[in-house]
């Protein structure tokens, strides 16, 4: 299949390349960042969205829809480049930290067409770029409701977080989160801790541990590569007989959390949805250029994952009650620590 | 009756010279066979053959007339085929036992047992008369001690036939007969040995018969009988040796080198210069003598600077140098021809115009302005390569690839050709062949027609009494005594090396 | 004799040369045997940064730091001491230049650029010069001391943009106009790409280090203490001075680079989480180049062309970045095993001799 | 939290962290006591926590169960031991310069392991999770100790334990048998052993390899009891640290071994730190320096003077002057 490939892709680029402008299907193409696609994170979902736009409207998945690797933070941008030369009709950077590369190489080609995950793409004087779209979560909405489930669910009224990078981003799973727990369960304690990496899984272990053996039950990891490492952790003490739980994030990661069975649930952020959306559009000839694309609870870009088995019948309806609200807009969830402090005055 | 060894027609080649052509050596059952040559005439080449660290390109060995087929070490061992190297081949971490039994440790059940293997050694020190402490590490023991460690290794692997390659080099006279004395020991108890060395004296006082080798060809193979030591020292050098000796008059000029009082410490923190005081005046040679390890090297790197000085005065020309930079002292007026040359005297990976400047390359004419003018360096290097006759292929040439000798001369020529008013020589002439010598001597009684000063540290006898004007014999760190050469005896001077001084001693 | 130098000489080409042929051929071959097309492979590098001018400019972008990275090794190696450290002093160089093109905004261009670069390089050859400075004092062994400066370096960095220079994107802010190296002319003619000023800054640096080797006696003392310290010592050179020096210099090439990135490439400086690489690959450059500068500059110019249209070859040919690395991983190889080299050749090339 | 809390927190991650340190650094001991400088720790560790986790994987799915990882730790080390093998004939054989040779094999092994990676798992950039990764269990009985119990023996792994002991066991090898001498005289004065009949060549072979044996080990206890899967970030730096280990100990074999113990304790401290009032205040980035820093000080030679092997780094040509 890859010798296949190899071949299609040699001839498809040798006429492409160039100045060539015949373009005959439409074509779709993704930077990941350094994760790469299989990082069961959000490279790994953007993925799935392309190729399932790809088989959808039956393009040659690795030529008309395909995704480059980037290395080192040097290759975003030639490899942002390449497919702009290469005539895909949409590019994606997956992740804020291509944020730059891609509002440069926007600027550079106006009549290109990309999108970026997580990030605004605005030009000098932060104006959106009309020939970018920018797609973001609300992170901290699906956050909150998972937050809910660990409240509700909690025995010993302790609670972990693990962030990767303490970062705005970031900053959003973490108060959302928190403000979810405290709602249902004002006396719960929160231990939280950045690993200072999303590629860290010993860090992660060691966090891990330390919550673990400070009585907290639930760990929501909100860190990538690196909330591996809680689950390494949690499936330690699952093994050792206890009872411990962990909340994934990005994807419905009940499958890592077997044999032990300890993922609680998770925090799904549907990147795939938006990707696919985006591509749709963008084929249908509505391109989103300019616009800021927020996905929450109401788009069902964010939520609690599919599999429910470990959540109580309770906790889950207190999740979809809460759902409503938010989205109906009665509850405001905090993104920053500033909002978390004044929704935690509104509690009392 | 068969050769101890019989090596028989042996050749070999190393890229650009035959260091052995055609060498044929007879060892006798029972005798010190002397192999007597010029450095690089192939004398530890054909050794390393014997040995099996070299392999030949032409040639046969036989062993106790059994042909012997030798391709390394462990086939010369067990051959009974021991050697003591010219370069020591101790390890200076490990203890005096482990370096002996090592490659052949004692064991039980593959355990180490260091027990037997001390008591190995001591038994062995014992039967042979040489002294050591078998617990001691190497690196805490003198010279003299390492060699007879490295006898006790090759009796250890029962060795009969033991090959000493240049092994008094190192040694203090007292050592040299010592280990003289050991020899005969030795051969008395059945062994043959084979003695490389340069120097006449020992080869009488302790061979049987000698072989003369002189650029890889074998000159003759004679009992000491039928010779005398003229006729072996033009033998070596293929011609008439005339010895430099200091015939000129002794008329001392202002004093030049002022060394009052000076106390030293050496590395271990113990005063290697005691209290030591002594002058040069310009027009003459000094000649230090004494037992190495009486404070000569640390003297010398307090002259120019290398070592910190305790207390005292140190005055070249009448200006104060004590504790200044090498390079102040330097510019002051000192000429330095160091101990060992590869190591401090050259940097071997320089070319050899770059060495002939190393001192000078930042004056003018050679730099202006931290910018170095290669054309006037590579003129002057010409003009010395040519003056002092140095064979090299050309100033471009890296100084490594130079011989011993040729070595030597380069570090003369730079530092004679200053002229400085203060010129110092340490061991100018060690391991060098009689040519050279010849050729330094001269250089240095110029200097001093010239009204230099010069201070001559050797260990040689012979080399001071032709040369110096007046001799300062060094014991202990401080000047036992002051001597005229032409006064005085070697065995004078070797009771005074040893502290030994006479109550009517002469001014 | 002469002849024979000739020989070392002809020898002093050809070895580079036959280790990068043998390089690449293993990396065919690596290729084969995981079912990808080489030709389709290396050819797609090829028309990459030879017919598009995009590549082209990419591919002397990643040469400036290359090259000055490469001179940063081979000015140590050349004084005889092996500076492992490019990688560490590089990143502080990098966040230097980065902060004082910040910090001091608003001075005029003519003042606040050169001021930024050498900014980079003083914070560069500062962090070359502790471990001179170790040497020339305790006798510590450069290559370790310069490994451990490599990660104090990389925390140290992510440590102060985080807490003094933070903005979103795990980032400092970006630097302002008036310190930046980056052109739009550049940029047009190479359909965009990063190419930035710095290259001159490479180039002066590559004549700056021949100049100070070889023409003055600065450079005279440095190979001297060089290639024996002893010797140097009794020729009343300060031996511990110029160990030092000799770091500090290193350093401040390898700090030069970082500021190529910070000024030119990115503009601003990304919290590493990881090595960026640049510093290892100098080492390579400067074994293949000889050490010497214009080596460097040949050597540099290989290894960005092979790392830039490996980006293509991954999407052309399908072939994994990675093979790049092992190629170069290969090069050095074979250029550390001249002796063997220099042997085989001797060999074929034995029969003409006696 | 109290402090006999944090013990029981810190000790068993220190212990669970220096494992591989002990190791790899072990594997370090071995090449630069027979002379051989080995930069290439980092490299080796990549390829036995890529071997570790292709064959822990392989063997789960052949039904190994529980003991896969144990298998692919040995596996992954006779890998690291080929792999060592190029550094051995590069800078023994072909006398190139030991440092660069290092450097170089780092700069393999990174690349040859993800390409590999990718051509087994059809183009992904990691292998899967491993199921059974060596976990964390309370030593029986021992855990019941009273208050050491457990700080030392719960939540630990047996390959803490196993390590401890390696090092042991090469402190006997080197400094009590026959082999060790020689090992230690070859990195010391090669021509000398050499004239005694010892083949320097053959005698640093084996070093490279030891160490090639213990760095992949090193590489795949990281994987198997931390990671449990492999990419491109699973290994940085730990290599580089566990050579810091054995410098900080002085090229001794218990001295690597508390070293690497201490560099575990040190990262461990850098993450339970923050949940501990007060220290919470001080900047992680002192304890993530802190080992680097130390060893910077060690060499400096205010904790005693640190000597390497008289001959490391020194190609041996025989009959060389
Ligand atoms: N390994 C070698 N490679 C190249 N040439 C060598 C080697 N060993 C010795 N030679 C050369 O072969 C010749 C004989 O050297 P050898 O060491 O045998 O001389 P020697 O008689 O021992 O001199 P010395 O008295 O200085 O020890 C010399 O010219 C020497 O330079
Ligand atoms: N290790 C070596 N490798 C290659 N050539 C060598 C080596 N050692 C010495 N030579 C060559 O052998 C020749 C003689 O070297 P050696 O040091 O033995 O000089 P020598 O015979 O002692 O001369 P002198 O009597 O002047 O000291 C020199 O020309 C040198 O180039
Ligand atoms: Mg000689
Ligand atoms: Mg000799």
């Amino acid at each position: 299949v890859v010798v296949l490939a190899t071949v299609l892709t040699g001839c498809g680029s040798s006429n492409t390349s160039g100045s060539s402008t015949k373009t005959t299907a439409f074509k779709a193409g993704m930077v990941t960042d350094t994760g790469g696609v299989d990082d069961k994170s959000f490279n790994q979902s953007s993925w799935e969205g392309l190729q399932k736009f790809g088989k959808d409207n039956n393009l040659k998945i690795g030529t008309d829809v395909k995704y480059l690797q980037s290395t080192q933070a040097s290759d975003y941008s030639p490899n942002l480049n390449q497919l702009v030369h290469q005539n895909y009709n949409v590019v994606f950077g997956i992740g804020f930290l291509m944020q730059n590369d891609v509002q440069k190489i926007a600027e550079q080609n106006p009549n290109a067409k990309l999108g970026i995950i997580d990030a605004v793409a605005v030009d000098k004087n932060n104006k959106p770029l009309k020939n970018v779209a920018s797609m973001t979560f609300k992170e901290e909405q699906g956050s909150f409701l998972v937050g809910v489930v660990a409240g509700l669910t909690t025995k010993t009224n302790k609670i972990g977080f693990v962030g990767g990078i303490n970062s705005a981003l970031i900053k959003k799973f973490e108060n959302g989160f928190k403000a979810g727990v405290k709602t249902v369960n004002p006396k719960a304690q929160i231990y939280v801790q950045y690993a200072g990496a999303f590629n860290a899984p010993d860090k992660g272990q060691a966090i891990a541990s330390t919550f673990y053996t400070q009585g907290a039950d639930i760990i929501y990891a909100a860190a990538g590569d690196t909330g591996n490492g809680v689950f390494t952790e949690a499936k330690n003490r699952a093994k050792t007989g206890k009872k411990v739980w962990v909340i994934g994030v990005d994807k419905d990661q009940y499958a890592q959390g077997l044999p032990e069975n300890v993922t609680l649930t998770s925090m799904v952020k549907r990147v795939d949805k938006a990707i696919y959306d985006v591509a749709a559009k963008t084929k249908a000839g509505k391109f989103p250029g300019g616009q800021v694309l927020q996905y929450g609870l109401e788009q069902n870009g964010v939520g609690i994952a599919p599999t429910t088995k470990n959540v109580s019948k309770k906790a889950l309806d207190a999740v979809n009650s809460y759902k409503q609200k938010i989205v109906a807009g009665s509850i405001k969830v905090p993104q920053t620590d500033a909002e978390y402090k004044s929704f935690l005055s509104t509690l009392k | 009756m068969a050769y101890a060894i019989e090596m028989r027609h042996i050749r070999k080649a190393f890229p650009g010279i035959v260091a052995n052509d055609d060498i044929t050596l007879q060892v006798n059952e029972g005798e010190i066979h002397a192999l007597f040559g010029e450095n690089g005439a192939g004398k530890s080449t054909l050794m390393n053959i014997l040995f099996g660290l070299y392999q030949p390109d032409e040639g046969e060995i036989l062993v106790h007339g059994k042909k012997a087929k030798i391709t390394d070490p462990n086939d010369a061992n067990n051959l009974g085929i021991g050697m003591v190297h010219q370069h020591f081949m101790l390890i200076e971490k490990f203890t005096v036992a482990e370096n002996i039994i090592l490659g052949r440790e004692p064991r039980i059940h593959g355990r180490l047992d260091m027990n037997k293997a001390v008591k190995i050694v001591r038994n062995l020190s014992e039967k042979y008369g040489l002294d050591v402490n078998p617990l001691e590490k190497v690196e805490n023991i003198t010279v003299g001690m390492q060699q007879r460690v490295e006898i006790l290794k090759t009796l250890y692997r029962g060795s009969d036939i033991l090959i000493f390659d240049e092994p008094t080099a190192v040694l203090t006279p007292i050592e040299i007969q010592e280990l003289i004395e050991i020899m005969k020991r030795l051969v008395s108890e059945g062994k043959s040995i084979i003695l490389i060395t340069h120097k006449l004296k020992e080869i009488f006082e302790a061979c049987d018969r000698v072989t003369v080798i002189r650029r890889g060809k074998v000159i003759d193979s004679l009992s000491l009988g039928e010779t005398n030591p003229d006729e072996l020292a033009n033998m070596m050098v293929g011609r008439q040796v005339n010895t430099q000796i200091n015939d000129e008059p002794y008329e001392p000029k202002e004093k030049i080198l002022d060394v009052q009082n000076l106390t030293v410490l050496d590395s271990r923190k113990v005063k290697a210069v005691n209290d030591l005081s002594l002058t040069v005046h310009g027009g003459e040679i000094l000649g230090v003598a004494g037992v190495d390890g009486n404070g000569q090297t640390e003297l010398i790197e307090a002259i120019s600077g290398m070592r910190k000085v305790k207390s005292g005065i140190i005055e070249i020309d009448g200006r104060d140098m004590t504790n200044h930079r090498t390079r102040k002292i330097t510019e002051a007026g000192l000429g330095y021809i160091p101990e060992d040359r590869q190591k401090h005297g050259l940097v071997l990976d320089f070319t050899v115009g770059e060495n002939l400047v190393l001192q000078t390359y930042y004056q003018k004419p050679y730099a202006k302005a931290g910018i170095l003018n290669q054309k006037v360096i590579s003129k002057k290097a010409r003009q010395l390569i040519e003056e002092y006759d140095v064979r090299t292929p050309g100033e471009r040439t890296l100084a490594r690839s130079l011989s011993g000798g040729n070595q030597q001369k380069v570090i003369v020529a730079r530092e004679v050709d200053r002229s400085p008013k203060l010129l110092v020589a340490a061991q100018p002439t060690r391991g060098l062949d009689i040519g050279a010598i010849e050729f330094i001597h001269g250089k240095l009684l110029e200097e001093k027609k010239k009204g230099k000063a010069i201070l001559l540290v050797s260990f040689e006898l012979d080399e001071i009494l032709h040369l110096a004007d007046r001799i300062a014999v060094i014991y202990e760190g401080h000047i036992i005594d002051i001597v005229n050469p032409k006064e005085t005896s070697e065995h004078e001077l070797g009771l005074l090396m040893a502290g030994h001084k006479k109550e009517e001693s002469r001014e | 004799m002469s002849g024979l130098l000739k020989k070392v000489n002809w020898m002093t080409l050809v070895v580079p040369l036959v280790s990068v042929f043998l390089g690449l051929l293993c990396g065919a071959l690596i290729m084969l045997a995981g079912g990808y097309n080489p030709l389709l492979a290396y050819g797609s590098i090829i028309q990459s940064i030879f017919l598009q001018p995009y590549y082209a400019g990419e591919t002397i972008r990643a040469m400036i730091p290359l090259v000055l990275a490469g001179l940063a090794v081979a000015f140590a190696f050349r004084t005889g001491l092996f500076n492992i450290g490019v990688e560490g002093q590089l990143m502080a160089g990098w966040l230097a230049s980065v902060a004082c093109a910040i910090e001091l905004d608003g001075l005029p261009r003519i003042i606040l650029l050169p001021l930024s670069i050498i900014a980079g390089a003083v914070v560069g050859g500062l962090w070359g010069y502790l471990p001179g400075l170790l040497k020339a004092r305790f006798k510590v062994h450069e290559v370790i001391s310069t490994i451990m400066m490599n990660y104090i370096s990389l925390y140290a960095t992510a440590y102060i943009i985080k807490n003094f220079l933070y903005t979103e994107g795990e980032r400092t802010p970006t630097i302002p106009a008036s310190a930046s190296l980056a052109s739009n002319f550049l940029a047009n003619i190479t359909q965009g790409s990063r190419l930035h000023w710095g290259f001159i800054v490479a180039i002066i640096g590559v004549i700056l280090m021949w100049l100070i080797l070889w023409k003055t006696t600065m450079g005279y003392e440095l190979r001297s203490v060089g290639f024996s310290p002893d010797a140097s010592k009794y020729a009343g050179m300060n031996v511990g001075r110029n160990i030092i020096l000799s770091m500090a210099i290193s350093g401040a090439f390898a700090g030069l680079a970082g500021a190529m990135e910070g000024l030119g490439t990115y503009q601003y400086m990304t919290i590493n989480s990881a090595f960026t690489g640049i510093g290892f690959n100098g080492i390579a450059v400067a074994l293949l180049g000889m050490n010497t500068p214009v080596g460097v500059v040949l050597a540099a110019a290989l290894f960005a062309g092979l790392q830039t249209g490996g980006l293509t070859m991954q999407s052309v040919a399908g072939v994994p970045v990675e093979l790049i690395q092992i190629v170069i991983a290969l090069i050095i190889f074979f250029i550390g095993s001249s002796y063997v080299i220099k042997w085989a050749l001797l060999r074929f090339s034995g029969r003409g001799r006696n | 939290m109290s402090f006999y809390e944090v013990l029981t927190i810190i000790i068993p991650s220190t212990l669970l962290t220096a494992a591989p340190l002990i190791f790899t650094s072990l594997g370090g001991v071995f090449s630069e006591k027979s002379g051989v400088v080995n930069i290439g720790l980092e490299g080796l560790m990549w390829v036995g926590a890529f071997t570790g986790a292709v064959a822990t994987l392989t063997l789960e799915h052949a039904g190994m169960g529980q003991a896969s990882p144990w298998i692919a730790i040995l596996i992954a080390g006779v890998a690291g031991g080929i792999f060592s093998l190029i550094h051995a004939v590069v800078s023994i054989s072909f006398r190139a310069d030991q440092t660069v040779s290092g450097v170089a094999l780092n700069f393999l092994a990174s690349g040859l392991t993800i390409y590999l990676v990718k051509m087994i798992y059809n183009g992904q950039g990691q292998t899967p999770y491993i199921t059974n990764n060596i976990d964390k269990i309370s030593i029986p009985v021992l855990h019941n100790i009273p208050i050491i119990g457990p700080i030392f023996f719960q939540q630990v792994t047996y390959t803490s334990y196993i390590a401890i002991l390696a090092s042991f066991a090469v402190w006997y090898l080197l400094f009590k048998t026959p082999f060790g001498l020689r090992l230690r005289a070859v990195g010391e004065h090669p021509a000398a052993a050499d004239t005694l009949g010892i083949s320097v060549i053959k005698m640093r072979y084996i070093g490279v390899i030891l160490s090639g044996v213990f760095g992949g080990i090193g590489g795949a206890v990281y994987l198997v009891t931390i990671t449990s899967n492999f990419n491109i970030s699973t290994i940085a730096g730990q290599g580089f640290l566990a050579l810091a280990a054995m410098i900080f100990g002085k090229w001794h074999p218990i001295g690597a071994m508390l070293g690497s113990l201490f560099f575990g304790f040190a990262q461990a401290l850098s993450i339970t730190s923050q949940q501990i009032p007060y220290l919470d205040r001080l900047p992680s980035v002192i304890m993530l320096i802190a080992p680097y820093v130390l060893t910077l000080i060690v060499l400096t030679g205010f904790v005693g003077r640190a000597e390497a092997p008289k001959a490391d780094g020194v190609p041996y040509i025989k009959g060389q002057r």
